[in-house]
């Protein structure tokens, strides 16, 4: 298990490697991208802010839940923080079991709760220049990727 | 009993990240809430929740001078 | 969309980036390899054999599939055959999508599509140098990875 | 109606890769399977499926004489 917050690029691939043994018989990678469009508004890029002594101290909690829930130890979790350009990963979550069910069932429970948990905030750089802290409890607020 | 609250995104540009507050001894979170959300600067801000000490704390949680406390706009890492 | 089967070493990250674009907020990777136990018994390697030309057709009817399903065309399948020792991989499956819940969705919808569908068998190598054909549908199959 | 048959995994370990079979005309997947089974070296594989022109066939659908027709054992990809 480990995991960080991080203010350089995010390497999948590196992740992905350290939770890969000859006692799993599955890996999985989540990876989350600034994508040019949110709530139908242009996005050029995305500002991510991390309370972030808190945040390395919550997102650990989070991956001792996940190993115990889902019966793992091969846990590797990096979240980005800075200036993103469209196409760049924020997160990137990698989970490898004996088992492919539990493997993604630790994904997406792991990507749930790091969003409801984790004290990050973004901020939207949109096409006409103006920027916006990303509320996800707004009622405008699209489901969110 | 003077507290310093750590602020965060929205909050962060209208309080700046450190903001200082005094309340009686034995204050709790929901008394600081009621504080800050009643300053008119918070009037369009989201309503946040608060960690104290890096963890998250519900509204009967007693709050004492040197714990580390922030205020927590809605998150969106990920 | 792309798949194949191949005969060479698969390349998760290569597959992850081929699906990665500006329009969308998450990408997924899963990775099956083979793991040092099945059913009980100590695994040192597996033969994967293909039906190649009905394989490659059936596995690009399911990913065909899965792009009208889950509503995205960002998808990658590679599935290796010949000999592979632990660790290494037997197949990638990388989807990416403006939203993470159907990438999420459309990942464990394909390995299982796959699983069940595409002509492929492995024949397991053991530690004591028998080897045997899986056969998942057998009453002593362990709940395969 | 002579068919060449394509056998996989176990099958093809016990029949070769490829088996000639010979059927009346309009013997359909389910003859085929019938056929095949019956004989002695069958008797301990397991229970296949046939593909017929590369695509999953149900045991009442016609077989041709050029049709590329193969045997299905349990598959175990992924």
């Amino acid at each position: 298990m480990r995991c960080a917050v991080v203010a350089r690029p995010l390497d999948p691939a590196a992740l992905l490697a350290e939770v890969t043994s000859p006692a799993v018989g599955a890996a999985v990678l989540f990876v989350g991208t600034v994508r040019d469009v949110n709530d139908g508004k242009p996005v050029v890029g995305i500002d991510y802010s991390a309370y972030g002594p808190m945040a390395e101290e919550e997102l650990a909690r989070i991956v001792g839940e996940a190993a115990e829930r889902f019966g793992t130890g091969q846990i590797a979790v990096e979240h980005r923080t800075g200036t993103l350009g469209l196409s760049e990963a924020s997160i990137v979550i990698a989970v490898a079991h004996a088992r492919r069910a539990p493997a993604m069932d630790a994904q997406r429970w792991l990507i749930e709760e790091i969003k409801r948990r984790v004290p990050i905030w973004k901020r939207e750089h949109y096409a006409d220049g103006t920027r916006e802290w990303v509320d996800p409890t707004a009622a405008s607020a699209e489901v969110a990727s | 009993m003077a507290l310093s609250v750590l602020c965060f995104a929205s909050w962060g540009d209208v309080f700046g990240p450190r903001v200082e507050v005094d309340l009686p001894a034995g204050a709790t979170v929901g008394d600081l809430l009621t504080h800050l959300s009643s300053r008119p600067e918070a009037r369009r801000l989201p309503t946040p929740v608060v960690a104290v000490n890096r963890r998250y704390a519900a509204a009967d949680v007693s709050l004492s001078a040197g714990d580390e406390i922030a205020i927590i706009p809605p998150v969106a890492g990920g």
